[in-house]
């Protein structure tokens, strides 16, 4: 980990145009504070890489309504109307992917796979433009890994060092993004000293975090 | 008479097995968790991260970290686990999950089930179906017999497959229907209802070995 | 999870000839009881998987001791000079795995996975007979899942329900082998009351874990 | 005079960055912890499981839970992060590793390493070595020179290689050699060792320009 920094910092050092994975599912878990900096700063032209996009007033919803969003891959765009509309329009390009493999995916590209077998999305339109190869009489997609630029990440806490640790259903998506961006910005509810999270506790270690984002104001 | 929905979650209620775990699709599946039958130990995965939640808590008392995949509140029972999105698939893709219940668009003659998108209409993604239809043991569509009168169960899906896996097994309110090697078996009547309203309410060739039995459902004094 | 067991009840469950993965490095975080009842049931023709064969007093390596092994898949066997001088008689048959691609392909044969594919091993001896699958110009093993009849593990915690934990580096191949086997029996160092883990806590629900060794007597 | 693997580990050392994952091999390697420089802040992996171990504990406080690769009980230091064998992987493979520093059998001139086995000796197993050096974003060779006076950095293997990719950096009590696409080059020269000294001792072509630098080394003034 290399430093604590503001959420307008963080905002400031993702460029337009920037491939982004987000933590989150349907808002849980989404790194809140950052997303709204990217409102403030007028952010445009974002790849955004996570399950969802949430609602228009939630998690990466917002990014979304305020048209910072030129490219979405995601598993589910179902609760956000602004999403299916800027879609229709042509403003919004949308790719979806299983949830499965999306998390898969991601795993990939973060742990230096070149790829994944996987049999969803097998004889669906998922498998159009893909490779299907066959292991011992069954077929799998050949899934390719997924990175980006950046991932933001939600956690519970972070300690001095960087190691996080999630809480329930809010971990979701993010502990395997913190392998699979160029630089990796997490959001903790609390920042505690180096010693209060116990190593069999920390579910991502801090050697995978670049920056923090400092505590709520 | 009840409603078809609760006719269904009824049904498919007496699938459930004996420490197995499951995974409830949103909308009508969810009230499948309502009918637990009485002696069976069930655990029911939400694929955003935990194994053993209960039902919303009261007022005041919910946690913005602990939502089921639809998003509402959820609480968890004791001896809960939660966990992330790989490992939540990891346990839906690797043959862990003994059932998921799922709602359905179609199905058609060989199984197959349509249930994540209407050409031209809004495209909401496939979310986690693709890959629960792919991994689970058991598929159990769970879904009323027809729309606005057009049959459900079709000779060939016109929309687009959600897998190349046939189901399990299709609960409706008019019937309980096998997909198999030969064709779909009609295995169950609802009460009430005959095999010709069946039939008629059908776009696919059933295979009909006799008079089938009446669906047996929980009733309210065996559900857990 | 189904039931309590004993070690030897646990033994008498696993035949002849059975593939078994064991948790352990070097011997540290391996189901200890267990091995020392198979090895006085007098098992034979076993199959196992694992990071190492340890040494020959230690985990694993008291069954090869004992001579209760055919087979064995590992990534290392340079601590056990017993399982180089079987090797070399033709008593143990060795196939070695280099140790990250054997965890993928546990974790691959646990989640439904149909293969991964890796740079390890690319233009080495590990790739004679595999397909090699290239990705963006870069080359990549086709390495093929592993499934065993038995997982054996050794946790830390494990509550009524069967959920597990493990212990700083005892964790090891433990956590991912829950996932690859058709009967997964764990030998907790304690067994606590439902509850008594947080939910955050878990490392392996017990919905994966079949049998729990009873409490040391 | 220092022994020479004192003088590796001490020219080794000072390739650690500020902020940097580094995972050191059995044997040798795991002498550059002691000669980590003043001011570097390092993270060590063991791929065992844990980032953040230090020194052995006092006798009668060792962990059965707490070991390092080589099976030898270590400590934690505050803010140690513990995982699985699969993370583990994950961190090495993934491009998470800064460096990692091996041991080496034989160096070619095309840069590939051979660590793992001599075939008709002991065959020990390749353990992690494959995927280190196929992962690591800088894989440094720490090694003598030579084998009782035969080189060990040769013109072909005749050992089968670890990785078909190229180290980064050789470091030897005699030199430092760098291979790149035009061959290995001669970096540094250890002090009172002479250029000659090191052709002779090299099966090899070195790229030599001039005359180089004497290899600069971390001094126990140094040493943190």
């Amino acid at each position: 980990m290399q430093d604590c920094i503001s959420p307008e910092k963080a905002a400031a050092m993702i460029p337009d145009g920037a491939s982004i994975m987000f933590g989150g599912f349907l808002g849980v878990g989404s790194p809140d504070r950052v997303i709204d900096a990217l409102v403030a700063r007028g952010a445009r032209g974002l790849t955004i890489i996570g399950n969802d996009t949430a609602m228009p007033t939630r998690g990466v919803g917002k990014l979304i309504e305020a048209g910072c969003v030129a490219h979405v891959k995601a598993s589910h765009i179902g609760t956000n109307p602004t999403t299916q509309k800027k879609m229709i329009t042509g403003e919004l390009e949308v790719e979806l992917v299983p949830q499965g493999t999306l998390a898969e995916r991601i795993r990939a590209g973060g742990c230096g796979l070149g790829g994944i077998l996987t049999p969803t999305g097998v004889g669906t339109v998922v498998a159009e433009g893909k490779q299907v190869i066959e292991i011992d009489g069954a077929s799998f997609l050949l899934e390719r890994p997924l990175r980006a630029d950046f991932a933001l990440l939600r956690a519970h806490e972070a300690d001095h060092f960087g190691n996080l640790t999630y809480r329930l259903t809010a971990a979701n998506f993010n502990p395997v993004m913190a392998f699979a961006a160029n630089c990796v910005i997490a959001e903790p509810d609390e920042i505690v000293p180096v010693g209060v999270i116990p190593p069999d506790a920390v579910r991502t270690p801090g050697v995978l975090v670049h920056h923090l984002v400092r505590r709520v104001q | 008479m009840r409603n078809a929905k609760e006719i269904i979650a009824r049904r498919v209620a007496l699938e459930l097995r004996d420490h197995s775990l499951v995974n409830l699709g949103i909308g009508l599946p969810t009230l499948v968790a309502s009918y637990v039958p009485v002696g069976i130990s069930v655990a029911f995965q939400s694929e955003n991260g935990i194994i053993g939640f209960g039902a919303p808590p009261p007022e005041g008392m919910e946690s913005p970290h602990l939502t089921d995949a639809g998003g509402g509140f959820i609480s968890a029972l004791p001896g809960a686990a939660s966990f992330d999105s790989v490992t939540s698939f990891a346990l839906i893709r690797g043959g862990h999950l003994d059932m998921t219940v799922l709602g359905g668009l179609q199905v058609d003659a060989s199984g197959r089930l349509a249930n994540w998108v209407i050409p031209g209409k809004i495209v909401p993604g496939m979310g986690g179906a693709m890959d629960l239809v792919a991994g689970a043991k058991r598929v159990v569509v769970a879904m009323q017999h027809t729309d606005r009168g057009k049959p459900k169960i079709i000779e060939k899906l016109n929309l687009p497959p959600t897998s190349a896996r046939r189901v399990s097994l299709v609960v409706t309110e008019m019937a309980v229907i096998e997909p198999t090697d030969e064709g779909l078996r009609l295995l169950e009547r609802a009460p009430g209802v005959s095999v010709d309203e069946i039939v008629a309410s059908t776009g696919a060739k059933l295979l009909i070995d006799g008079e089938p039995p009446v669906m047996p459902i929980v009733s309210a004094e065996n559900a857990a």
